[in-house]
Parts: C-alpha cells; structure tokens; sequence
C-alpha cells in the first residue's frame, strides 16, 4: 500500500498506533473465541473430567523397562510374575 | 612454466594477498560472534552457524556464497549461496516455526486467554523501533518494519520478515535478534524491577485449570484460520507454526512431531545459520546502518518489555490484585528464555512464588502477537 | 494516508472479505478430512498433512501454493509451492517406497511364491475402475489410468502415476486412496464372507518354510532387475522399493536402512502430504469429476478384493484345499492392514486360525503387482 | 502408445485383460524365477540351517540396561556382580 | 488397436529388446560391485549405492538419469538425476565432510603435531599418480589431477575435486577410491614390511599429553582460517570439515552435531552414492581410461604408504628412534582403516605395542593433507 | 592458470614438487601455530587440570532410569526413598 522509499515521523506513528490496535484486536478475538469455544466444550473441567485422557507414561519408564525390572525381582526372589504385584512406579527427580 | 611464476600465481590468488579490511574486520567479528556463543552461550544453536557463514563468505576468494539468482546457474554459487535458496523461499523459517509449533504447549494459554492482551501488549517494542527506524532517515519504511520486528523476539519472525521486505538486512537483524533474546536475562530484570512494586511483585496467581485435549487440538488450527484469513500475508509462518503444534497436540503423528523437532529442525538450523551469516558480506555490513539497527534492537527489546509490563500493572489493577504484572513482560516470547525471568525476579521477591507457568501463557502469546504484527507489516508493504 | 485508508485496505486484502464459496466448501472440507485422521484415525500420518495443505492453500490470498514451474521464479511459489517440487520430480512417491522397501520383510513371499498369483489376481479393481472411468466420458484413458491405480491401494504408487500421466488429479486420488486404505477393515470383511463357504475358511494353512538370508538379499536385486527390463517405466519406483529393501536385508547398512525409515521418510511423508494437498484448490477440486473418482476408488478397492478373493478360491480348489481363500483378499496390499484383515475374518470363523503370515506373502506380493500395472499403463500412456 | 483423448469401452476392455495379463505373467515368472532360484541355493532349508542368523536382542531390552539392573541388584544386597548369575530377562507384557 | 500391437510395442520398449552390450557389461559390473559391498563388506555404505546407482542408471529406458543441466526442465531428470543436483553443486561432498569433522577427533593430532608431517609426506602417492596420468597420455591435466586426488584416500575430497575439475570422471573415480580404501588392509602391510626393520616396528611411542578442550575448540577454527586464506580454492570443504568438528567440540550444540554425523550423513549418503553411481553409463564408462584410473588408484595409494612410511623413517632417525615409522602409512587418512593397519602391523611384531592413537595423528592430518592438496590442483586448474 | 589441453612429463614432475612442497610448507606451519598455541594456553596439562570438564552421564544410564529402579527397589523392600541412599550405580560390560 505504501510507495514512497522514506516515512516521517507522523505516519509512522499513525501507522504504528494503528498496527499495534490491530494486534490487540486480534489477540482479543482469539481470546473471546477460545473463552466461547471453552464453553461450547460444555464447561470445559467437566468435559475433561467425564473423558479422562489416558495417562501417557511419564518419559523414561516404558512398560517394557517396567516389565523388564519385574522380571529381574522376580529372577532375584525366586518368585514367578504372576504372584508379585507391583502396584505403582514412581519416578524420583 | 617455471617454479617462480607457480608461487606467485599462488600468493596472488591466495586470500593473504587480496584481503580488504572490511573482510578482516569480519572475520574478527566472525570471531567475536563464535567467542559470544561458545563460551558465553549465547543462543548457541544459532550464532554458532551464523557467525561460521558470516567467516566463510568473508574468506577472499573462497566461493562459498555467491546470491543464486544473480548467477546463470544456480549450482555455481557456492555451497552456503545453495543452501541461500532455503532463506530466498521463505522454507527455512516456516520450517523452524513447524519446529517451534511441535516443541510448543499452549495449554496455559489456553487456560488463560487473558495471557493474549499480554502478548499483545509486549509487541509495543516493534512500533517504538519502527518509528525511530524511520525518523532516523537511515532506512526505507520496510526496512525500519523488518528492524521493528526485532522487538518481536522471535527469530524465524524476524528472519521472514527482513527477507521479505529488507533481505539485504537479513543478517544483521538475525545477529541482532538472537543476541539480544540470549541477553534476555540482562536486560529485562531492571526495566521489571524499576516498573513494579514489591507488592505487584508478590501476587501469587490462582492454579491453572487443567485444559482438555480436545482444546489443545481445536486451538491450533482455529489460530490458523482466524489469523491467516486476517492477515494472509503472515499465513505461511502462522500455519506453519500451527501444523507443527497440531501434530504435537493430535497423538496420532508421533512419527512427524519427532522429525519436525529434531532430525528437520537441526538441519534447517544449520543451513539457515550459516547462509544468513553469509550474506554479511564486509562492504555491505559495516555501515552505520549496522550500528543503527543494534541501537534499535536493543531499544524494542526494551520497549516491549515496558509494554508488556506497564499492560500487566493494568490487569493487576482491573482484576483487583489476580494478575502479577512480571508476567507481562514474558509476553516478548523468547520462548522460554522470558518465562523464565519472570520466574526468577518474582521468586527473588518471594522465594514461594512461582510464576512460570502462569508467564507461560503470555510467552507463547507472544509469538502469535509478532506473527500477527509481521503480518500487518507484511501487508501493507510488500504489495 | 489516514487510519480510515489503512483500515479500508486491510479488509480489502483480508480473506474473509475475498474469499470465494469455492474456497469455503474445501476449508469445511479439510476439517472433516483433519477430524478423520485425527479422530478416527484413518492413515493420520497422510491424510492429516493432505488435509493441511487444502487448508492452507485455499485460504485467499495466503500466497503458500503457486505451481513453480509457471512462474519466472521458483523461490516465489510460496511454502507448498517450493515442497511440491519433490512431487512435480517424482522424488517424494519414491523416497516412500525407499522407505516401504526397508520396513518390508518379503519372507513370506519368498517362502510361497505362490503368493505372487494372489498378489497379481488382487489387481483387477484397478482394470475395473479404469473401464468404469472410461465409460463415464468425464475422463482421459490417461486420467483413467491414474484413476484406476487406486485399486492397487499404495499410495506411492497411485500419486507416481497420477503425477505422470493426470497432474491436476493428483489430490482427488491421493485423498481417495489414502482414505480407502483406513477404510480396508469395513470395506473387506461383508466382501470376503460372501464370497467363500465356511469350510474354506476354516482352512489352515502349513508353517511357512524358513527363507535364507542370502535369498531375501538377492530377492530385490532380482525382481528390480527383471520388472525394470520388462517395464523400464516403471523403474524408479519399483526400483527404489527393493533398494530400501536391500538396505534392510543386506545387513552392512543398519544406518541407511535406518534413515530411510525414519528421518528421510518421515520428512517426505510431510512435504508430500502437504503439497498434494495443496493442489486441490477449490475451482478445479470441486467439479464432478472428483466425485466420480470417489466412487471409482471404492469400485477399485471392492473388485480388487473380490479378484484376489476368487483367485484364492481357484487355488483351494487347484490345491485340494490346501490355500486359504481369505489371504487372496490381502493381496490389495495396503500393507499390513489388509493383510490383519484376513487374520481377522479367519479367526471369526476359527479362533485358532493363524493367517496373518500367509497372507503377509500376498500383500507383499500386491505391492509389485500394482507397480507392475502401473507400468504397463505408463508404457501404453506416458509416450 | 495411445494418442486420442478419449477411450471406448471395447478398447478399455482389451486394455484391461491385456493388462491384467502382463501382470500375471510377470508375477508368474517371478515366482518361478523364485523356485528355481530356491532349488540352486540347495534347497534353501538346509543352507539357512548351516548358517544361522545371529539371534538379535529382543527391543527394549538393552544390554547396558541389564547390565545396569544387575548392578542395582549388586548394590542393595552387598554381592559382587561375579555371585549372581542371571540366567535371563523375561519381557512381560 | 489391437492385441498382437500392444504385445509388440511393449515389446519393442522393454529393456530386453533395447539392451546394448554395454549396458549389460555393466548391469555385471554393478552385481559385482554389489557382492563386493554386501559379502566381502567393502565400504558397503557408499560402495551399495553407488553399485544400485550404476544398475538403476543402465536399465535400458528407464529415465532414471540424466544431466539435468542439459534439460529444459530440471524435474524431468530422473529420480537419480534429480539427486545429482547435489553432486553438481558440490553440497553432497561438503556434507560428507561436515560429518567426517563431526566424527573426528583431532585430539591425538594436537598432542604430537608432528604427525602433520607424515599426513603431508603420505600425500606422495597423489603426485605419482598425477605424473603418471598425464605421461599416458589418456587424460587432460584436469583429469590427471582428479585421478591423483585418489591417492588422498578421502572419499569426499576426491568426489569434490572430480567434480570440479573432471565431472566426466566422478564415478570412475569415486569407485576407485572407495574400493581402494576398502582394501587398505590388502594394500599397506606388505609395503611396511618391506620398508621397515623389526627393530624399527618395535618402537614404543610415549603416550600422548592431555589436549585441553579451549585447544580442541581452537584448532578447527584455526586451521579453517590459515588454510582456507592460503588456498581458497578448498574452502569449502575445508571449512565444512572444521565446521562440524567444531559442532563437535563446542559442547554447546549437540543437537547439531548429532544430526550433522547421523540424518544428514545418511541421506546425504544414499543420494551422493546412487547419483555419483548413475553417472557411470556404459558407453563412457567402458573405455580404457577407466581401466587406466584404476590401475592408477592402486600406485597412487602405494607410493603415499611409501611415501608416509619413509618420512616416518626419517622421523624415526631425527628423533632418534621416538617415532615408529609404521604410524607414517596412516597419513593416508582412510580413518580409520589405516590407522588401525599400523596397529596391526606394530602388534604382530610385538603383541604388546599399541599404536593405535599414535597412528590416529597422522590418520586425521592425512585428511587435512588430502585438502592441501586438492586445493592447490584447483588453484591450478580450475582457473 | 594452466590452459594447455596436456601436460608433459617434466612439467608434472616440476608441478607436484612444488605441490607436495606447498601440502609440507602449509602442514608445518600448523604444526608450529599448534604448538605456539599451546604454549600460549599455559602448559596446556595444567590449564587442563585447572578447568575439568563435567563428566558427562555415561550413555545408557541416564536419572529417570536410576531413580526408576530406585523407586523399584523401594516398592519391594517397602522402604521410602529417603531411607535408601545409591551411592554408585556402575554399567557391567
Ligand atoms: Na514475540
Ligand atoms: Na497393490
Ligand atoms: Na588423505
């Protein structure tokens, strides 16, 4: 839209005033969409509640590494999988 | 053919011989620049090929750079002037947003829209910088718009943005982007501290909602929609942005998330660093300009900061006390170097308070706020 | 300039103000195709950037597809538009066969060859679709041809020769087969139990005989060899296929092996999906003709299973009942779905029939079958 | 080979079992080219038997891994690495 | 139309029909090439590709292949002539040595530098090959400095050099150098037997000093810097090499530095082999000239053992026997095949001596050495 | 600089003199620079004990994995984490 190779100091105000207003506006609509759209999602805390996401693995402890260790106690106290039961593997940072 | 003249035909082609003193001051800054992200860490990623570009092409006589569509043929410009071909298209930032996009969570954001008019806000850096760009009469009005989006904070914004309108600044503006987003830490602490209070300064910020994954897949390519038919110009970097964020967010492209991250985004960071560097070829890039778009840099780092800060003291203020202000000034982007110094000047305050999370929100805005700018700038200056 | 002017011109260059039904129509179009693969799943890791790339580029003015080779300058082809030079050369549908090659174990095939019959049988959805198009008059024989090919359901393959002989069906075809291929599970199984009599289907088949290393390394150098001399324009492709599968087998190059099935691969399976995609723009995507290839596709996959199926029959009762008919059904290819699909409708009959591996050999098989027939129609069409 | 724009269906048809054949016949020369090619290895059976593949470790089941779970063992009941002997790792699933 | 035309026109276009004997002499040859990568393990990770390359690139018909510089369109060269733009631009050689810098580790090199010397002295073999060359008669003085370039034993270099100076001869060559490295442990140990007395191959080197990590980020840069001045010419490969040892050794930038010696290596590989492969068709291939760069790549690789172990023997006198001279033959480079021949040899004199890292000194600066050289010859003749 | 289409012998012989001379010359002036440099740096020996680089984790046993078997380790004796105290965790070859 612009031709001239130099911009003074007003336009260039003008212009700014009017670049940062759209940024806002913009980010104001998305915003607004996404504060609709979360209440679209039917109150957003419940929906997650009533579709629990499966719980990923926490990074680092696949189930083969988990079933691995097992095989290993197992090994160790000379007691088969079947009667052990591991019931939870915590990760400590 | 004798010995002699073998010897001399050497010495006069060799680089000793036929060097000027720009490309000697070059290489020394190639130097410095390498010094700057080896042992000070700054923005290593990056620099380090930036600043080996910015030493090959100012190595006399050695070939590697040459601008391909200058050239008869393409494959004769020199090993950075192919991988040029990658900036010239626009491939490698869009190909670095992706990776962004991938590496990025928008869950606090979308937890609290309100971190967006923070993301706004801190774009304030980028008008400052245009405008002074402007009234120095050093640079045309795409040239102060490609400088203004240093302010912005984002590197591949930056990038797509000077090589659209300026791409004779592409280098400097990169070198310029990246070394202050590494000084991060230096120089938004003092402009947090001298703008808040001890009492802004120790508001603590209810948990976040836990945001469903239905949101986190839907956010993506609405940001994509709504943005990109606003703004066209800006739609390759924002969707670039956004399909990288949707393969991360949708679980069904583990294959594609992963390569986009890392094996594609190491390479393009290779390539882009180093033909960027090269283009700062000696005679061209010690100008005053040079100087000019440093000083400009640092001042829209500065400004967005005030901004984002000064706008979040006004939601402290109309939320009655539920917003820190230190958030705001995360809203530059940065990601997560700006989060983080939100982080630490809060928990300098009160050492129990932890605003990471929450500043996380008004970071990741950020980047969509400079996309959003860029592309106003992009509209109404390259048509 | 005033502020009404600039806000004037912004809405003017915006894409709501410009957008044309055309655009709208594809921009629903690419969510439902994006809730297909995210959602349910069908072949995410394609038809999620296929639904990408029709977003993006039928989003106004965006700027992210032109069709390079049209243009002064290629590097202004926009994002899309630069990637679709790895289609426009062919290079994308072969670096994925390159990959399909070193993920495919053709062991079983090798060990019953007469596998190869079913993988052949399996083609005859390709004849019928290519028939039915011709007898529509909307087509070419040539953009029959590339129709036809998605009876072979590989996806390679069908964008090869939908690139070669019909380029403007490249997206309709690339959406229909991958699509088709997700849909194998429902398409099959009504087909297979119609046409085969509970006792064939109890069928079990003998343990397939252990194949040597060095048969499965001379395997692909082999059939490379004889298919190329045959049918050289099928070369690339068919070549390609059997080098990754050298890679694998040979045992000396874990590395190459490993690159073509991962970071090689899975950047192609981006930039490929992303500007197939992208050639669908509105104007020419919605026409008639990308309904009736719709429908053909489906004919395609049906036939096809209904010839392997049959042919199987014929080989029970050529055998004395020694082949099952429900492996003939996975000679569609669509590797390893298809293939599942017997094990499946065989175990619904007899929980303790096993038929994955024996029908791991046609499926296999139809993967050359379909190159094969790909070749015969470039050979008759492409000069 | 084909110049006209359009095809009939008489000359689909031909085109069609004329390919269908191509198809079938190479597939069949394969094959055979196979048998013929598995009898000159020396019937294949016995030559994989006198040059069997080394067995790869199973995924996810790293050396160093065992290793590192044996050393864990080590540790906590005060052996050294030479007293236990695991005789193998089970991966569960 | 009917049958008996299609079954003839299919027919006459198959490769069966059109096969020259040329063409068949080297389908031959690349089943040779393959069983030599593949059973006796001869760098099969470049020596299979290429192989793959030369019989992809001699099916009659297949259009996998052509110069796509001599087209009107660049897309229509084949999938191995699409890959060969990277050869053409000389990116695939830099490639290849940004990995062979991000693999290498100079440390041994700067601890004893004096190895430089033998990496320089173990250079002979080049020239003699070059004298050679050009007292045939065969070759221009191009040629005979591309063919000398084999007796640097660096693979990238000599595709660089080939390339630059005799496109014509790049698979030839490359062949050649490949197999030659390949069969270091053939060609050297009987050289060093002759040359050196038992009581010279028992000499036990002191270990090596500790090299700092400030030295280890230095040298790259520096010897980028000094050579690259000296001989620009080289700097692109040159500065790639020091470029990813310093990836390497910078310890800040390891995503870079894994993805430079692993994705990138690979592809850059795959495509550098099959193209560099496709380059060798019969008709040019089959000439006595290729007969005559082998036999020169096989004296070119003599005389630099000789070369580096004489000079190792002179060392071994200057010093007063601290230097075995059966590190000298390492100067080859070959990393690290060659070094790892020392090793052999010293320890079947006496099992307790290890060379290993003293021979991997001079086995790191024959790399540098190769460079020098390749660089004056382009000083020479590229000009 | 050479423009004839053939070279002789003489030249070639006079020709790789001076280049293996050059490949000498350049190699010992980096000999010497590196040597000049690490007297520069001090005694490099000395400069490298005064800065010891941090040992890097060796590969295969990284934290999450440590404190994984840790937390196994735990479970089976039913002991809490802060009771136990892993003072090494060594890789068996
Ligand atoms: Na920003
Ligand atoms: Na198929
Ligand atoms: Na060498």
């Amino acid at each position: 839209m612009w031709t001239s190779t130099s911009m003074g100091v007003p336009e260039s105000v003008l212009l700014s005033v009017m670049g940062l207003s759209v940024v806002m506006v913009t980010l104001i609509i998305l915003a607004l969409v996404i504060l609709v759209f979360a209440k679209v999602m039917g109150s957003s805390n419940a929906a997650a509640q009533s579709a629990p996401r499966p719980i990923p693995d926490p990074p680092g402890i696949s189930d083969e590494v988990c079933s691995m260790i097992l095989a290993v106690i197992c090994e160790e106290l000379h007691a088969s999988p079947e009667e052990i039961n591991v019931t939870s593997i915590k990760e400590l940072k | 053919m004798n010995l002699i003249a073998i010897v001399e035909g050497l010495l006069k082609s060799s680089g000793y011989a036929t060097m000027t003193w720009q490309q000697l001051v070059m290489l020394v800054l190639s130097f410095i620049l390498m010094y700057l992200a080896i042992v000070k860490q700054f923005e290593p990623l990056l620099l380090l090929p930036i600043s080996f570009g910015i030493f090959m092409s100012n190595l006399p006589h050695s070939g590697t750079f040459e601008y391909f569509y200058q050239l008869d043929h393409w494959y004769d410009a020199g090993i950075l002037g192919v991988m040029y071909m990658g900036v010239k298209s626009s491939f490698f930032p869009c190909m670095m947003f992706l990776a962004v996009g991938a590496m990025t969570d928008f869950g606090p954001l979308i937890a609290n829209p309100i971190s967006l008019l923070l993301g706004a806000a801190a774009q304030l850096g980028i008008y400052c910088a245009f405008i002074f760009a402007n009234a120095t009469g050093l640079f045309t009005p795409q040239q102060a718009a490609a400088i203004g989006i240093i302010g912005g904070a984002d590197g591949p914004t930056a990038i797509y943005v000077a090589n659209n309108l300026a791409p004779e600044l592409v280098a400097p503006i990169a070198v310029a982007a990246y070394s202050y987003m590494a000084l991060i830490p230096l120089i938004q602490p003092p402009i947090m501290n001298l703008l808040t209070t001890d009492k802004e300064r120790r508001v603590k910020m209810k948990q976040l909602r836990k945001v469903s994954k239905a949101e986190k897949i839907i956010f993506p390519i609405l940001v994509a929609c709504l943005v990109s038919l606003l703004l066209p110009d800006v739609a390759p970097l924002l969707c670039m942005l956004m399909l990288g964020n949707l393969f991360r967010e949708c679980g069904v492209v583990e294959r594609l998330s992963d390569v986009a991250q890392n094996a594609l985004c190491n390479i393009c960071t290779i390539f882009l660093g180093l033909s960027v560097g090269a283009t700062a070829r000696g005679e061209l890039f010690l100008r005053p300009q040079t100087l000019a778009i440093v000083v400009m840099g640092l001042a829209a780092f500065s400004f967005s900061t005030f901004g984002g800060v000064v706008f979040g003291k006004v939601l402290y203020a109309v939320t009655g006390g539920k917003i820190n202000p230190l958030i705001g000034s995360a809203g530059v982007s940065a990601v997560p170097m700006a989060a983080r110094v939100s982080q630490t000047v809060g928990s300098k305050t009160d050492r129990t308070n932890f605003l990471l999370m929450h500043a996380m929100g008004p970071n990741v805005a950020g980047v969509i706020g400079s996309a959003v700018a860029a592309g106003f700038f992009l509209t109404f200056f390259a048509h």
